[in-house]
């Protein structure tokens, strides 16, 4: 009785959350019984393929570019050892914190023909344009590179918390069988973090799909930009909601397909000695050390420079009390997001482990599948949906009570709140799945049997044994909600806005030196939460290994 | 008196499998039963069945009276107070020994606690280990604080899957001891799995043999060792060879160990065959026995070898000696029959079911088996 | 007393002049910037317990989809409508426009001589091949731009000539106009189209070596013997169920009045739609040209037709 | 010839405590050692040192000649050769059986793995299960995979950490038997950790009890059985009573029991102190015996009962007896000594070390056992 409650409860929450995704799914039912095809015919015929290519070629790009990034150096930073490997392990997350957009508007203003860099190569060399060949910046390679540098920190930290929670016998027993710790990390290691490899490709595929800045910037033509140009050239609201369905059906596919192919694997690992690093000398102890130096120096350091920079130039408005009410609403507004949206996804992905049947599965899914749809168009979705409640609210109050409350929820901070929800809680469901996934279920059996309900279970043995993955969780949400942009557009109520609305308006009008310093602030209001909770990261991490004496074997 | 576990044409399925078939046990409050079988038999879902974690597919469940566990309801484990020992630890990583000894006592004062840890850390031998996390104790240790966790909050239902399995021969009979105590003192019912007969043989108040999923036998454990009313558990339970013969007159069998006489089998027609257990405590080593064969084992046993022997009729069977008689692979020996009990099949019973999805039948064994 | 207003305006080319009014009229002034088309479906979801009051957007594009979405009713004051010249109304002075922005070609000082060019069909001249640039045809100004020539045109015309347009490129359709000129002043190619203001903006740069690309392009001015150089503009209209009608419409009514015009299109070098109001010296130092004063509905109306005619013609 | 295993006086380490203190083994090519000993007495931190996960504090390890741990030195485990089964198996969660199985055969073709996944999967009694994953088997199911996947690469020196602890009696007897046939047929040097004794006895070439990290005696089972050097492992191995008794004559003493003769005793001095081993089967039941006792405790242990008995004097023993013939607890009982051998310590030895963390010290027993 009491299952079928929570079972209730568990999926009227997702569905919930799912609700502005059915707004797209109903555009695609119209469609499907007897809609308008004229659009959608005419965009067949001109330009989906294209769009088809490039965003299929964009998608392979940055997920390698993501994977070799991410894995590498959480690989590094969990088990060696190396000069700088403790401060790397943190600051590897903050390419994170830059919006892409911004790297790549920094990027091509160093690389572009009019840049610094060309302009030098062809006054050194009295060359001019075209007679020398330099790779074109604002392209498809481009992008790819740009995204993977932001993005690869999904990658990153998420499988760097699986890394944290492997079990050292599970190696060993590789290393028995005649693997050396190379081969140990690419046929135990590797497979065994696939759960959170995936998971955080998924989560930059996701957000590379839901991305107009940066394509639109480089001028790659992609589903995205090919629905925003349906709706803003065409003036096609449902025939952009439908290029959305397919871009979801497409992204369902996807997401099945990787579950299929899993089978009935399973992650957990009895043991939960954690492994011994190796400590690295010499030449190799370098190269690790290069190795993670340089996603941060050009995901991190080389854009952060030139925003200092332009920050510097634009040194009045760090006096303007704007600026600072600013920077106060961006960092309330992503911390409160991201409590309530990790509270969120620990509830349903918990929720998903203790009552695993098909309907609560689907449905949790199918709340998290916000992340790879545009931000605009999820907060059109939830326009359409909250303005009519709200309507309805308004039309009962003064017809009761004579009293008009405006909008109560479209036209308040709950609408961003709710957006936001709905667009990240896939990072946050997924990152805590991928943790919860390294829990043996005999722990929640061993808690449950002397008599703890699975809420107090939760608390007890969960939670504690999550911690890295719900930080994880909590710095990806805030950090994301940091930069989210569309949304917050559309959605945000009178007078209140944020650092990224404002460092987009800037860009957006090419006034880049004026975006400068919001961007700025932007990351150091992500560093700063991102630096304490990578510690509380690293401490747990540090505390199971306290009384555990490692071999040092040199590699 | 209602029993306080009743076990009712009990089905779990895994998958497509059925995993557990038509088990029916009774356990009386206080009554400690023990579940012995062969390796994947089933024994661990039956007890995950009996926690809670496993839905049945037929039949039910009831502790004291109270149905727990139907086709379409499952009360949640937390609601049974039921304890477990599991077969894998499942030891709380991130807790401290007496953190994980105490976990389960939800409703004592942390002096009790404290108290209730010291007491059963000495008991199974590891006083002082409060501190220690799990990963820095070895494979048997971890085990004793699993059953320590297990124990402390004092459940109505305490079931154990293997949980001395990782201990010496020592530890394990002295830890059977205290906890067999422990649990008459503390009136908790318990069901234990174990693959140690002596240790089934010496806690269990009830015990019975699963094979494949259904359990054959349900009793004192001298009468699943002298009694066995089947085959398989006459085969399982104490090393037996089974053989065959004709009854050939009242009480009396002709058979590869000779002729036999036994009252058991004075109520078997003239004429029946049948087969019989033997076990290597029946053959007795007798040089001037006219039942000769060749060694062609050797076994050491510490105070006893097991050999086993070809007789002249070229039916193996196995027998002790003790361990300074050294008899040479090769040589010939004489032996004797020696039959306190004769356990006595209906003979086309003899052949082992071979294919694991099938169930073995229970056809009526012809005579009803007696003890002398 | 308060009025509220949903701006495509970008915060900053806004602000300034909304709290100018408020310090003049004590009338406080509640803003929400965004992008044009979402703070359009906004508006018609909320209906009629919208809070706005005023919609502000630039471009005729979104203008007239904001007229035909029926969300605004139809300004009456005379001193607003006469004060800004006919085409520049939405029909049935639903809209009226505040700004102009125009959208010329730009040229390489260095390498071509303005004589040689008479108009955007040069764009698709083959003498010009492999030395045009322009921004994607995402972009708005574009799809505006192609929208006039459509009506001036015809389809067929219009769609030629975009497609001898691609075939000139001289790079893929990448950037934003600024990045066009500065194209221009590398010498990447000898022609650009972009929005003037963007020279303004880097005419007015700290980096030297935007004010140094600048002073490599000229401008200009296409199509003065015919229907004159594309405009667009930013405009502003009444909501259909605005609560504060009065205070909305002293608002519209300070926004044309000289002060407000001067500042309005000077911050971002935009021309005022008051006719006689001054322009601003960088405005005057670009010199005099004959304005397309085709009516804006047209680009609106015809905004779709020309997206799909620039997907036919390859241009991305 | 080299051995092809040889600790020389190993010290490992955990943080601070010593936890395997100066063990020397040596093991020829082909043999299979066995490594007894109390939960928690370093059986794994040794196995671990050996194939290189643990480094060693001083002495050295060397595999056939070569060191390949020393204090400054650890060779890195996949270089040695060395496979291992695991005291928590450590099966790959995300590899299918036949995966797990065939992991090690690196250089192997597909079909020779194939081959060898199902010969083994054959003779662990799981034929057919290639396809299922770690999860979908029982606790003992993963056991003997993991078995199998240690055994498939065919290493020189195999580790293995209680291989059979979760299979039932009979299958770890049939298992343990085939092992011994495959080691040997496949020239595999083998190193095993168990705590049953039966098990050690039947497998062994080499055996040794390991106590608080030492290694008490490293000869045949036979030799640690009935001639154990050290209290130790006469109290570890085969339920020993340790009774004490005074030399009173040349192989004559007083003891509880009586006096007993021994040829063993003649070479102790009159007047000497000592203390003996008394093991169960040591003491017959004989109703004509002048030494009597009163039953404390019976225990069922299938064939037998295990009595244990108070004597007159205070002083409790146990005995055997078969199981039909039921004596009640407080009843008297008659015993007679019948010591095969008699295994003989200095008195003084006779108390345990019982702080965890005291080594005990090795002090040479006063007379040399010997065995009649
Ligand atoms: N990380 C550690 N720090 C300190 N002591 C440890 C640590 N790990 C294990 N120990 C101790 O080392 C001793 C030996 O452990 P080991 O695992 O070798 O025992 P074992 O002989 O294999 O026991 P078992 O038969 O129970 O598996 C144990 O007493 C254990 O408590
Ligand atoms: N998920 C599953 N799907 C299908 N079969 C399963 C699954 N899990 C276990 N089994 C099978 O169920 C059978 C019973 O398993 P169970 O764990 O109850 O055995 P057990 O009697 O406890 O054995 P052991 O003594 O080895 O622990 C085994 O044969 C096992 O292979
Ligand atoms: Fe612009
Ligand atoms: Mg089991
Ligand atoms: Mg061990």
């Amino acid at each position: 009785m009491q299952q079928r409650w929570r079972q209730l409860s568990l999926v009227a929450s997702a569905l919930v959350l799912g609700l502005p995704l059915m707004v797209i799914v109903f555009a695609l039912l119209q469609l499907l019984f007897g809609g308008d095809f004229t659009t959608l015919q005419h965009l067949w015929q001109t330009v989906i393929p294209e769009y088809i290519q490039h965003s299929l070629i964009l998608m392979v790009g940055v997920a390698v570019g993501v994977i070799i990034l991410g894995v590498s150096t959480a690989w590094l930073t969990t088990s060696c050892r190396f000069p700088g490997q403790k401060l790397l392990s943190w600051a590897l997350l903050l390419p994170l914190a830059m919006p892409a957009y911004i790297t790549a508007y920094t990027y091509t203003g160093m690389l572009d023909y009019s840049g610094p860099v060309q302009t030098l190569l062809r006054d050194t060399f009295g060359w001019s344009y075209g007679d020398y060949w330099f790779p074109q910046i604002r392209s498809i390679g481009g992008a790819i590179a740009v995204l993977s540098l932001v993005l690869f920190p999904y990658v990153y930290l998420i499988t760097r918390a699986t890394f944290l929670q492997q079990s050292a016998t599970t190696l060993e027993a590789g290393r028995s069988l005649g693997l050396s710790p190379w081969q140990c990390f690419l046929r135990i290691a590797l497979p065994l973090a696939r759960p959170a490899i995936v998971t955080g490709t998924t989560l930059a595929l996701m957000e590379t799909l839901a991305d107009y800045g940066t394509v639109q910037y480089f001028g790659v033509t992609t589903f995205t930009t090919g629905i925003f140009r349906t709706w803003y050239g065409l003036g096609d609201l449902t025939g952009a909601l439908q290029l959305a369905g397919l871009l979801l059906a497409a992204v369902i596919t996807l997401i099945l397909l990787e579950r299929w192919s899993r089978k009935q694997a399973r992650y957990d690992q009895r043991n939960p000695r954690p492994a011994a690093p190796f400590e690295l000398q010499g030449g190799k102890a370098w190269l690790a050390s290069l190795v993670c130096w340089l996603p941060l120096v050009f995901g991190f350091l080389l854009p952060a420079l030139q925003l200092a920079a332009w920050s510097v130039e634009r040194w009045q408005v760090w006096t303007d009390s704007d600026f600072w009410q600013l920077t106060w609403n961006s960092f309330a507004l992503a911390l409160v997001a991201a409590l309530l949206v990790v509270t969120l996804a620990v509830w349903l992905a918990y929720g998903r482990r203790q009552l695993p049947t098909k309907l609560v599965r689907t449905s949790v899914a199918f709340a998290g599948l916000g992340y790879a749809i545009p931000g605009l168009v999820i907060a059109v979705g939830l326009l359409v949906l909250l303005t009519s409640i709200d309507n309805v609210i308004i039309q009962i109050t003064t017809e009761w009570f004579d009293y008009n409350p405006g909008l109560l929820l479209s036209g308040t901070l709950f609408a961003l709140l709710f957006a936001y929800a709905v667009r990240f809680l896939s990072v946050a469901i997924q990152t805590v799945q991928a943790g919860l996934a390294e829990i043996r279920p005999s722990m929640d059996e061993a808690a449950r049997i002397h008599g703890y309900r699975p809420l107090q279970v939760l608390r007890l043995i969960h939670l504690p044994l999550l911690r890295p993955s719900v930080l994880t969780a909590v710095i990806l949400v805030g950090v994301d909600v940091l930069k989210e942009l569309p949304a917050t557009l559309v959605l945000r109520p009178f007078d209140f806005n944020t650092l990224a609305v404002r460092a987009y308006e800037m860009a957006g009008d090419e006034r880049l030196a004026d975006a400068g310093p919001p961007a700025l602030m932007m990351v150091m209001v992500g560093l700063i939460p991102v630096i304490l909770l990578s510690r509380a990261m690293l401490k747990s991490q540090q505390n199971a290994l306290k009384e555990q004496d490692f071999v040092p074997v040199t590699a | 008196m209602l029993s306080l576990l009743q076990l009712d044409h009990l089905h779990v399925h895994l998958g497509q499998n059925a995993i557990v078939r038509n088990v029916s046990v009774q356990l009386e409050a206080g009554e400690i039963g023990c579940l012995l079988g062969p390796s994947g038999c089933g024994k661990t879902t039956l007890l995950r069945a009996i926690a809670g974690f496993q839905q049945v597919a037929s039949g039910s469940i009831s502790l004291a009276g109270q149905t727990v566990s139907a086709p379409a309801f499952t009360q949640a484990p937390e609601k049974r107070g039921i304890g477990m020992v599991f077969q894998d630890f499942a030891l709380f990583p991130h807790l401290t020994v007496a953190e994980n000894i105490s976990f389960g006592m939800r409703h004592a004062s942390t002096r009790e606690k404290l108290q209730r840890v010291d007491e059963l850390l000495s008991r199974i031998g590891l006083p002082g280990y409060q501190k220690r996390y799990p990963h820095e104790l070895s494979g048997g240790q971890q085990q004793r604080i699993a059953l320590a966790r297990a124990l402390a909050p004092r459940p109505r239902l305490l079931l154990l899957d293997e949980p001395f399995s990782s201990l010496d021969a020592e530890l394990r009979e002295r830890l059977a001891v205290e906890v067999r105590q422990l649990l008459k003192n503390e009136q908790i019912t318990a069901l234990l799995v174990t693959h140690d007969q002596q240790e089934a043989f010496a806690m269990a108040d009830k015990a019975g043999v699963m094979y494949q999923g259904e359990l054959l036998q349900w009793e004192t454990p001298y009468q699943l060792y002298h009694q066995p009313r089947h085959q398989m558990v006459a085969d399982f339970v104490g090393h037996g060879v089974l053989l065959q013969g004709t009854v050939t007159a009242s009480g009396s069998m002709a058979s590869p160990l000779g002729m036999l006489d036994h009252p058991s089998l004075e109520q078997v027609e003239s004429g029946t065959p049948v087969s019989f257990l033997v076990r290597p405590d029946d053959l007795v080593p007798d040089t001037e026995s006219r039942l000769r064969g060749t060694i062609k084992a050797r076994g050491f046993r510490g105070a006893h070898n097991l050999y086993s022997v070809e007789l002249d009729s070229g039916v193996e069977v196995l027998t002790l000696s003790p361990s300074h008689e050294q008899l040479e692979v090769g040589s010939e020996i004489g032996l004797r029959p020696d039959f306190d009990h004769l356990v006595v099949f209906a003979a086309d019973r003899c052949e082992l079911p071979s294919l694991p999805s099938q169930a073995p039948s229970f056809r009526p064994v012809l005579p009803k088996t007696q003890s002398a | 007393a308060t009025v509220n207003v949903y701006s495509a305006r970008k915060e900053a080319l806004i602000k300034p002049v909304l709290e100018q009014f408020t310090e003049k009229t004590g009338i406080e002034v509640r803003l929400l910037t965004g992008n044009g088309d979402a703070l359009l479906a906004r508006l018609r979801n909320e209906g009629a317990n919208s809070p706005a009051d005023l919609f502000l957007t630039v471009d005729a594009g979104n203008l007239h989809r904001a007229a035909e979405a029926g969300i605004f009713q139809p300004l009456t004051s005379d001193k607003v409508l006469q004060s800004v010249p006919a085409h520049l109304h939405g029909a049935d002075n639903l809209w009226i426009g505040l700004s102009l922005r125009a959208r010329p070609i730009f040229y390489a000082k260095e390498r071509v001589d303005p004589s040689q060019l008479s108009g955007y069909q040069d764009l698709a001249d083959p003498k010009w091949d492999n030395d045009v640039c322009i921004r994607s045809s995402d972009n708005i100004y574009n799809q505006s731009l192609t929208a006039a020539l459509l009506e001036h045109w015809g389809e067929e015309k219009t769609e030629a000539w975009a497609e001898g347009l691609v075939s000139n490129l001289a790079k893929p359709p990448v950037g934003g106009d600024r990045d066009q000129i500065k194209a221009v002043a590398a010498g990447v190619c000898d022609l650009a189209v972009a929005n003037t203001y963007y020279l303004g903006l880097m005419e007015a740069s700290s980096d030297p070596a935007e004010r140094e690309a600048a002073s490599k392009v000229g401008i200009f001015w296409p199509n003065q013997d015919s229907f004159g150089t594309h405009v667009n503009v930013s405009g502003i209209g009444l909501t259909k169920y605005a609560k504060n009608t009065d205070e909305a419409q002293q608002l519209i009514a300070y926004l044309l009045s000289d002060e407000a015009q001067k500042w309005y299109a000077a911050t971002n070098n935009e021309y005022p739609a008051v006719s006689d109001v001054e322009w601003s010296e960088r405005l005057q130092a670009w010199g005099d040209f004959k304005m397309d004063d085709i009516e804006m509905r047209y680009l609106g109306e015809n905004n779709a037709a020309a997206v799909k005619l620039m997907n036919r013609a390859g241009w991305r």
